[in-house]
Protein backbone atom coordinates (compact mmCIF):
# COMPACT_ATOMS: atom_id res chain seq x y z
CA UNK A 1 0.00 0.00 0.00
CA UNK A 2 1.03 3.71 -0.80
CA UNK A 3 1.09 5.98 2.22
CA UNK A 4 1.91 9.70 2.69
CA UNK A 5 3.95 10.50 5.55
CA UNK A 6 3.80 14.25 6.96
CA UNK A 7 7.14 15.39 8.28
CA UNK A 8 7.30 18.56 10.45
CA UNK A 9 10.42 20.65 11.82
CA UNK A 10 13.83 19.36 10.90
CA UNK A 11 12.41 15.75 9.40
CA UNK A 12 10.91 17.93 6.68
CA UNK A 13 14.44 19.67 6.09
CA UNK A 14 15.72 15.82 5.85
CA UNK A 15 12.97 14.63 3.64
CA UNK A 16 13.15 17.62 1.67
CA UNK A 17 9.54 18.14 1.49
CA UNK A 18 6.45 18.32 4.11
CA UNK A 19 5.07 15.07 2.91
CA UNK A 20 6.78 11.95 0.84
CA UNK A 21 4.97 8.53 -0.20
CA UNK A 22 6.19 5.19 1.24
CA UNK A 23 5.63 1.84 -0.17
CA UNK A 24 4.27 -0.59 2.82
CA UNK A 25 3.11 -4.20 2.98
CA UNK A 26 -0.07 -4.52 3.78
CA UNK A 27 0.59 -5.20 7.46
CA UNK A 28 3.60 -3.26 8.30
CA UNK A 29 4.72 -1.86 11.63
CA UNK A 30 5.82 1.56 12.52
CA UNK A 31 8.87 -0.40 13.29
CA UNK A 32 9.06 -1.55 9.74
CA UNK A 33 8.21 2.32 8.58
CA UNK A 34 11.20 3.42 10.26
CA UNK A 35 13.36 1.19 9.00
CA UNK A 36 12.89 1.98 5.90
CA UNK A 37 12.29 5.93 6.23
CA UNK A 38 16.20 5.17 7.86
CA UNK A 39 17.34 3.71 4.79
CA UNK A 40 16.05 6.12 2.44
CA UNK A 41 16.76 9.06 4.39
CA UNK A 42 20.10 8.08 6.97
CA UNK A 43 19.98 11.39 8.18
CA UNK A 44 17.26 10.13 10.24
CA UNK A 45 19.43 8.39 12.61
CA UNK A 46 21.37 11.25 13.91
CA UNK A 47 18.05 12.72 15.52
CA UNK A 48 18.27 12.66 19.09
CA UNK A 49 14.95 10.43 19.07
CA UNK A 50 11.77 11.01 16.79
CA UNK A 51 8.16 9.30 17.41
CA UNK A 52 5.98 8.31 14.92
CA UNK A 53 2.06 9.37 15.40
CA UNK A 54 -0.78 7.95 13.53
CA UNK A 55 -4.24 9.38 13.45
CA UNK A 56 -2.83 12.07 15.45
CA UNK A 57 -1.65 9.51 18.49
CA UNK A 58 1.76 8.83 19.21
CA UNK A 59 2.17 5.53 17.88
CA UNK A 60 4.22 2.34 19.65
CA UNK A 61 6.92 -0.09 17.61
CA UNK A 62 4.76 -2.42 17.21
CA UNK A 63 1.42 -0.76 15.96
CA UNK A 64 0.10 -1.57 12.73
CA UNK A 65 -0.47 0.74 9.56
CA UNK A 66 -3.42 0.90 8.12
CA UNK A 67 -4.32 2.49 4.67
CA UNK A 68 -6.02 5.57 4.66
CA UNK A 69 -4.10 6.19 8.15
CA UNK A 70 -2.59 9.72 8.62
CA UNK A 71 1.23 9.38 9.46
CA UNK A 72 3.38 11.94 10.60
CA UNK A 73 7.35 11.89 11.80
CA UNK A 74 7.72 13.65 15.35
CA UNK A 75 11.17 14.58 15.75
CA UNK A 76 12.09 15.96 19.63
CA UNK A 77 9.26 18.56 20.46
CA UNK A 78 10.50 22.31 21.68
CA UNK A 79 7.27 24.30 21.75
CA UNK A 80 6.36 26.49 24.77
CA UNK B 1 -16.16 24.56 28.40
CA UNK B 2 -13.25 25.09 31.10
CA UNK B 3 -10.90 24.97 28.01
CA UNK B 4 -9.81 27.12 25.20
CA UNK B 5 -6.97 25.63 23.46
CA UNK B 6 -6.28 27.40 20.53
CA UNK B 7 -2.83 27.90 18.18
CA UNK B 8 -2.56 31.46 16.65
CA UNK B 9 -1.01 33.49 14.27
CA UNK B 10 -1.08 36.78 15.63
CA UNK B 11 0.10 38.58 18.81
CA UNK B 12 -0.79 36.63 22.39
CA UNK B 13 -2.34 39.14 24.71
CA UNK B 14 -2.21 38.28 28.58
CA UNK B 15 -5.20 40.28 29.34
CA UNK B 16 -7.37 38.67 27.34
CA UNK B 17 -6.22 35.29 28.87
CA UNK B 18 -6.46 36.29 32.17
CA UNK B 19 -10.50 37.41 31.42
CA UNK B 20 -11.26 34.20 30.19
CA UNK B 21 -10.43 31.82 32.73
CA UNK B 22 -11.40 34.50 35.41
CA UNK B 23 -14.99 33.66 37.14
CA UNK B 24 -16.88 35.19 39.86
CA UNK B 25 -15.64 31.74 42.08
CA UNK B 26 -11.83 32.48 41.32
CA UNK B 27 -9.82 33.10 44.13
CA UNK B 28 -6.30 33.04 42.27
CA UNK B 29 -5.07 32.69 38.51
CA UNK B 30 -1.88 31.50 37.63
CA UNK B 31 -0.35 32.61 34.47
CA UNK B 32 2.75 31.33 32.53
CA UNK B 33 3.96 33.68 30.08
CA UNK B 34 7.07 32.30 27.59
CA UNK B 35 8.85 35.29 26.21
CA UNK B 36 11.62 34.86 23.22
CA UNK B 37 15.20 35.70 24.76
CA UNK B 38 17.66 37.52 22.85
CA UNK B 39 20.53 34.45 23.15
CA UNK B 40 20.59 30.93 23.81
CA UNK B 41 23.65 29.15 25.32
CA UNK B 42 25.48 32.41 25.39
CA UNK B 43 24.95 32.76 21.29
CA UNK B 44 22.48 35.85 19.86
CA UNK B 45 19.35 34.82 18.45
CA UNK B 46 17.90 36.77 16.04
CA UNK B 47 14.52 35.27 15.46
CA UNK B 48 12.19 32.38 16.18
CA UNK B 49 9.93 30.46 13.81
CA UNK B 50 7.47 28.00 15.53
CA UNK B 51 5.88 24.97 13.07
CA UNK B 52 2.99 22.86 14.56
CA UNK B 53 1.58 19.66 13.44
CA UNK B 54 -1.76 21.83 14.20
CA UNK B 55 -4.69 19.08 14.72
CA UNK B 56 -2.51 17.02 17.17
CA UNK B 57 -0.77 20.00 18.99
CA UNK B 58 -4.58 21.19 19.88
CA UNK B 59 -5.36 17.47 20.78
CA UNK B 60 -2.59 16.89 22.67
CA UNK B 61 -3.07 20.61 24.23
CA UNK B 62 -6.49 19.49 25.06
CA UNK B 63 -4.94 16.03 26.84
CA UNK B 64 -2.61 17.91 29.19
CA UNK B 65 -5.18 19.89 30.41
CA UNK B 66 -7.74 17.08 31.04
CA UNK B 67 -4.58 15.77 33.39
CA UNK B 68 -4.73 19.10 34.91
CA UNK B 69 -8.27 18.60 35.88
CA UNK B 70 -8.14 15.20 37.35
CA UNK B 71 -5.02 16.01 39.25
CA UNK B 72 -6.00 19.71 40.80
CA UNK B 73 -9.40 21.33 41.64
CA UNK B 74 -9.23 23.25 39.09
CA UNK B 75 -11.59 25.68 37.47
CA UNK B 76 -10.55 26.66 33.67
CA UNK B 77 -7.49 26.58 31.72
CA UNK B 78 -6.45 28.32 28.78
CA UNK B 79 -3.59 27.44 26.50
CA UNK B 80 -2.66 29.82 23.28
CA UNK B 81 0.27 28.95 21.40
CA UNK B 82 2.28 31.11 18.69
CA UNK B 83 3.29 29.66 15.51
CA UNK B 84 5.01 31.34 12.78
CA UNK B 85 7.94 34.03 12.50
CA UNK B 86 8.44 35.52 16.33
CA UNK B 87 11.14 38.38 17.00
CA UNK B 88 12.93 38.85 20.63
CA UNK B 89 10.00 39.98 23.72
CA UNK B 90 7.66 38.52 21.51
CA UNK B 91 5.27 35.81 23.31
CA UNK B 92 5.59 32.27 22.17
CA UNK B 93 2.90 30.93 24.69
CA UNK B 94 0.65 31.85 27.52
CA UNK B 95 -1.26 29.32 29.87
CA UNK B 96 -3.54 30.72 32.48
CA UNK B 97 -5.37 28.51 35.11
CA UNK B 98 -8.00 29.95 37.89
CA UNK B 99 -8.77 28.21 40.86
CA UNK B 100 -10.66 28.44 44.24
CA UNK B 101 -7.28 28.90 45.68
CA UNK B 102 -4.31 29.59 44.86
CA UNK B 103 -2.13 26.24 45.17
CA UNK B 104 -3.83 24.48 42.55
CA UNK B 105 -3.83 26.99 40.34
CA UNK B 106 0.21 27.22 40.59
CA UNK B 107 0.90 23.43 40.33
CA UNK B 108 -1.75 22.93 37.35
CA UNK B 109 -0.20 25.60 35.51
CA UNK B 110 3.63 24.50 36.05
CA UNK B 111 2.68 20.89 35.17
CA UNK B 112 0.99 22.34 32.05
CA UNK B 113 4.00 24.13 30.88
CA UNK B 114 6.50 21.31 32.00
CA UNK B 115 4.45 18.48 30.09
CA UNK B 116 3.68 20.81 26.63
CA UNK B 117 7.12 20.95 26.24
CA UNK B 118 7.88 17.34 26.47
CA UNK B 119 4.92 16.02 24.48
CA UNK B 120 2.81 18.45 21.90
CA UNK B 121 4.14 18.34 18.63
CA UNK B 122 5.66 22.21 18.30
CA UNK B 123 9.15 22.82 16.60
CA UNK B 124 11.19 25.87 17.23
CA UNK B 125 13.91 26.90 14.77
CA UNK B 126 16.44 29.10 16.24
CA UNK B 127 17.49 31.73 13.83
CA UNK B 128 21.13 33.09 14.55
CA UNK B 129 23.34 35.44 12.22
CA UNK B 130 25.32 32.90 10.89
CA UNK B 131 22.45 30.00 10.80
CA UNK B 132 19.67 28.41 12.06
CA UNK B 133 19.40 25.17 14.38
CA UNK B 134 15.93 23.38 15.19
CA UNK B 135 15.78 23.43 19.11
CA UNK B 136 16.46 20.31 20.76
CA UNK B 137 16.71 17.71 17.99
CA UNK B 138 20.19 16.78 17.61
CA UNK B 139 21.49 14.78 20.45
CA UNK C 1 15.51 49.04 39.13
CA UNK C 2 14.19 45.56 39.30
CA UNK C 3 11.31 45.71 41.33
CA UNK C 4 8.18 47.80 40.85
CA UNK C 5 6.29 47.86 44.33
CA UNK C 6 2.80 50.05 44.84
CA UNK C 7 -0.33 50.32 46.35
CA UNK C 8 -3.18 51.36 43.93
CA UNK C 9 -6.66 52.38 44.46
CA UNK C 10 -7.93 52.06 40.61
CA UNK C 11 -7.93 48.69 38.37
CA UNK C 12 -4.86 46.45 38.72
CA UNK C 13 -3.82 45.71 34.99
CA UNK C 14 -2.18 42.51 33.92
CA UNK C 15 -0.97 43.40 30.26
CA UNK C 16 1.06 46.37 31.99
CA UNK C 17 2.32 44.42 35.26
CA UNK C 18 3.65 41.25 32.38
CA UNK C 19 5.32 44.52 29.91
CA UNK C 20 7.28 45.72 32.81
CA UNK C 21 8.87 42.84 33.91
CA UNK C 22 9.46 41.78 30.41
CA UNK C 23 13.36 42.49 29.10
CA UNK C 24 15.09 41.10 26.33
CA UNK C 25 17.05 38.53 28.43
CA UNK C 26 13.43 37.00 29.99
CA UNK C 27 12.52 33.59 28.65
CA UNK C 28 9.50 33.37 30.99
CA UNK C 29 7.67 35.08 33.06
CA UNK C 30 5.05 34.01 35.55
CA UNK C 31 1.57 35.84 36.81
CA UNK C 32 -0.57 35.49 40.45
CA UNK C 33 -3.58 37.30 39.80
CA UNK C 34 -5.48 37.62 43.37
CA UNK C 35 -9.41 37.90 42.60
CA UNK C 36 -12.35 38.37 44.94
CA UNK C 37 -14.50 35.17 44.81
CA UNK C 38 -18.42 35.46 45.54
CA UNK C 39 -18.27 33.27 48.89
CA UNK C 40 -15.40 32.59 51.70
CA UNK C 41 -16.81 29.16 53.61
CA UNK C 42 -19.94 28.91 51.82
CA UNK C 43 -20.99 32.21 52.83
CA UNK C 44 -21.80 35.07 50.24
CA UNK C 45 -19.81 37.70 49.88
CA UNK C 46 -20.89 40.86 48.78
CA UNK C 47 -17.67 42.84 48.52
CA UNK C 48 -14.19 43.54 50.21
CA UNK C 49 -12.43 46.54 52.03
CA UNK C 50 -8.06 46.14 51.61
CA UNK C 51 -6.85 48.55 54.09
CA UNK C 52 -2.63 49.14 54.49
CA UNK C 53 -0.59 50.42 56.79
CA UNK C 54 1.52 51.85 53.43
CA UNK C 55 4.87 52.90 54.52
CA UNK C 56 5.18 49.73 56.00
CA UNK C 57 3.51 47.23 53.65
CA UNK C 58 5.71 48.49 51.05
CA UNK C 59 8.99 48.05 53.06
CA UNK C 60 7.44 44.59 53.77
CA UNK C 61 7.00 43.98 50.18
CA UNK C 62 10.81 45.08 48.83
CA UNK C 63 12.15 43.00 52.05
CA UNK C 64 10.41 39.72 50.15
CA UNK C 65 11.16 40.75 47.30
CA UNK C 66 14.96 40.97 48.32
CA UNK C 67 14.36 37.57 49.82
CA UNK C 68 13.80 36.54 46.66
CA UNK C 69 16.28 37.82 44.56
CA UNK C 70 18.62 36.26 46.89
CA UNK C 71 16.98 33.01 46.71
CA UNK C 72 16.42 32.41 42.79
CA UNK C 73 17.97 34.11 39.63
CA UNK C 74 15.14 35.88 38.46
CA UNK C 75 15.16 39.62 37.08
CA UNK C 76 12.25 41.82 37.58
CA UNK C 77 9.76 41.41 40.56
CA UNK C 78 6.44 43.87 40.37
CA UNK C 79 3.88 43.68 43.01
CA UNK C 80 0.68 45.77 42.84
CA UNK C 81 -1.41 45.80 45.68
CA UNK C 82 -5.30 47.58 45.99
CA UNK C 83 -6.62 49.52 48.96
CA UNK C 84 -10.05 50.50 49.21
CA UNK C 85 -13.41 48.50 47.89
CA UNK C 86 -13.37 45.96 46.10
CA UNK C 87 -16.09 44.13 44.17
CA UNK C 88 -16.22 40.70 43.13
CA UNK C 89 -14.06 39.52 40.69
CA UNK C 90 -11.96 42.44 40.89
CA UNK C 91 -8.05 42.25 41.32
CA UNK C 92 -6.61 42.87 44.85
CA UNK C 93 -3.24 41.92 43.82
CA UNK C 94 -1.07 40.87 40.81
CA UNK C 95 2.65 39.46 41.26
CA UNK C 96 4.48 39.50 38.38
CA UNK C 97 8.09 37.77 37.97
CA UNK C 98 10.65 37.69 35.47
CA UNK C 99 13.64 34.67 34.44
CA UNK C 100 15.90 33.72 32.18
CA UNK C 101 14.49 30.07 32.90
CA UNK C 102 10.86 29.21 34.28
CA UNK C 103 11.44 26.80 37.48
CA UNK C 104 12.82 30.20 38.98
CA UNK C 105 9.85 32.82 38.05
CA UNK C 106 7.24 30.22 39.48
CA UNK C 107 9.26 29.29 42.45
CA UNK C 108 10.02 32.82 43.17
CA UNK C 109 6.43 34.01 42.32
CA UNK C 110 4.83 31.24 44.88
CA UNK C 111 7.27 32.53 47.83
CA UNK C 112 6.47 36.31 47.02
CA UNK C 113 2.39 35.67 47.54
CA UNK C 114 2.84 33.17 50.18
CA UNK C 115 4.95 35.48 52.19
CA UNK C 116 3.29 38.67 51.82
CA UNK C 117 -0.30 36.67 53.24
CA UNK C 118 2.13 36.44 56.49
CA UNK C 119 3.77 39.28 56.72
CA UNK C 120 2.70 42.18 54.77
CA UNK C 121 0.44 45.12 56.93
CA UNK C 122 -3.04 45.04 54.75
CA UNK C 123 -5.86 44.14 56.27
CA UNK C 124 -9.71 42.28 54.38
CA UNK C 125 -12.73 43.11 55.73
CA UNK C 126 -14.89 40.92 54.04
CA UNK C 127 -18.79 42.16 53.79
CA UNK C 128 -21.37 39.95 53.84
CA UNK C 129 -25.54 40.66 53.10
CA UNK C 130 -26.08 40.40 57.27
CA UNK C 131 -22.69 41.52 58.46
CA UNK C 132 -18.62 42.17 58.09
CA UNK C 133 -15.45 40.68 59.53
CA UNK C 134 -11.74 41.09 59.31
CA UNK C 135 -10.61 38.50 58.33
CA UNK C 136 -8.41 36.17 60.08
CA UNK C 137 -8.78 38.83 63.17
CA UNK C 138 -10.24 36.18 65.23
CA UNK C 139 -9.43 32.94 66.72
CA UNK D 1 6.25 59.85 77.51
CA UNK D 2 3.19 60.51 75.29
CA UNK D 3 3.09 57.76 72.54
CA UNK D 4 0.56 58.07 69.61
CA UNK D 5 -0.23 54.38 68.27
CA UNK D 6 -1.41 53.80 65.44
CA UNK D 7 -4.63 50.96 64.88
CA UNK D 8 -5.28 49.43 61.70
CA UNK D 9 -7.83 46.76 60.91
CA UNK D 10 -9.77 45.26 63.61
CA UNK D 11 -7.79 46.87 66.25
CA UNK D 12 -9.30 50.62 65.11
CA UNK D 13 -12.62 49.39 65.42
CA UNK D 14 -11.09 48.40 69.14
CA UNK D 15 -9.81 51.65 69.98
CA UNK D 16 -12.46 53.50 67.71
CA UNK D 17 -10.11 55.61 66.20
CA UNK D 18 -7.39 55.04 63.91
CA UNK D 19 -4.49 57.01 66.46
CA UNK D 20 -4.85 56.88 70.61
CA UNK D 21 -2.16 58.49 72.90
CA UNK D 22 -0.59 55.86 75.51
CA UNK D 23 1.24 57.31 78.72
CA UNK D 24 4.52 55.50 79.01
CA UNK D 25 7.62 55.40 80.86
CA UNK D 26 10.56 56.38 79.48
CA UNK D 27 11.92 53.13 79.74
CA UNK D 28 8.98 51.02 78.49
CA UNK D 29 9.22 47.77 76.73
CA UNK D 30 6.55 46.30 73.73
CA UNK D 31 5.10 44.28 76.70
CA UNK D 32 4.83 47.16 78.86
CA UNK D 33 2.87 49.12 76.26
CA UNK D 34 0.99 45.67 75.20
CA UNK D 35 -0.11 45.41 78.73
CA UNK D 36 -1.20 48.62 79.19
CA UNK D 37 -3.45 48.75 75.89
CA UNK D 38 -4.91 44.99 77.06
CA UNK D 39 -5.84 46.76 80.33
CA UNK D 40 -7.69 49.71 78.34
CA UNK D 41 -8.71 47.57 75.62
CA UNK D 42 -9.54 43.85 77.10
CA UNK D 43 -10.76 42.82 72.99
CA UNK D 44 -7.61 43.13 72.41
CA UNK D 45 -6.70 40.18 74.22
CA UNK D 46 -9.81 38.21 71.92
CA UNK D 47 -7.27 38.55 68.43
CA UNK D 48 -6.17 35.50 67.21
CA UNK D 49 -2.72 37.58 68.07
CA UNK D 50 -1.08 40.90 67.02
CA UNK D 51 2.01 42.46 66.69
CA UNK D 52 3.30 45.72 67.33
CA UNK D 53 5.95 47.68 64.54
CA UNK D 54 8.09 50.37 65.64
CA UNK D 55 9.11 52.28 62.83
CA UNK D 56 8.04 50.32 59.82
CA UNK D 57 9.61 47.24 61.19
CA UNK D 58 8.37 44.23 63.41
CA UNK D 59 9.05 44.37 67.03
CA UNK D 60 9.71 42.28 70.00
CA UNK D 61 8.50 42.03 73.64
CA UNK D 62 11.74 43.36 74.87
CA UNK D 63 12.47 45.94 72.78
CA UNK D 64 12.41 49.49 74.26
CA UNK D 65 10.15 52.46 73.17
CA UNK D 66 11.61 55.86 72.33
CA UNK D 67 9.83 59.07 72.08
CA UNK D 68 8.92 60.13 68.93
CA UNK D 69 9.36 56.37 67.76
CA UNK D 70 6.52 55.05 65.22
CA UNK D 71 4.48 52.85 67.05
CA UNK D 72 1.42 50.73 64.89
CA UNK D 73 -0.72 47.70 66.15
CA UNK D 74 -0.95 45.24 63.58
CA UNK D 75 -3.48 42.69 64.13
CA UNK D 76 -3.50 39.45 61.78
CA UNK D 77 -2.89 40.61 58.04
CA UNK D 78 -5.02 39.51 55.53
CA UNK D 79 -3.70 40.95 52.32
CA UNK D 80 -3.54 39.09 49.16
Amino acid sequence: MKINILAFGIAKDIFGSSEVTIDLANDATISNLKYLLEHQYPRLKHLATYMVAVNNEYALDGDNIHERDEIAIIPPVSGG
Amino acid sequence: MNTEIKLLVSTLNVQDCVDWVMSPETGGIDVFVGTVRNTTKGKGVVRLEFEAYEKMAISEMEKIAQQAFAQWPVQKILIHHRTGVLQIGEIPVIIAVSAAHRDAAFEACRFIIDTLKQTVPIWKKEIFEDGEVWVAAQP
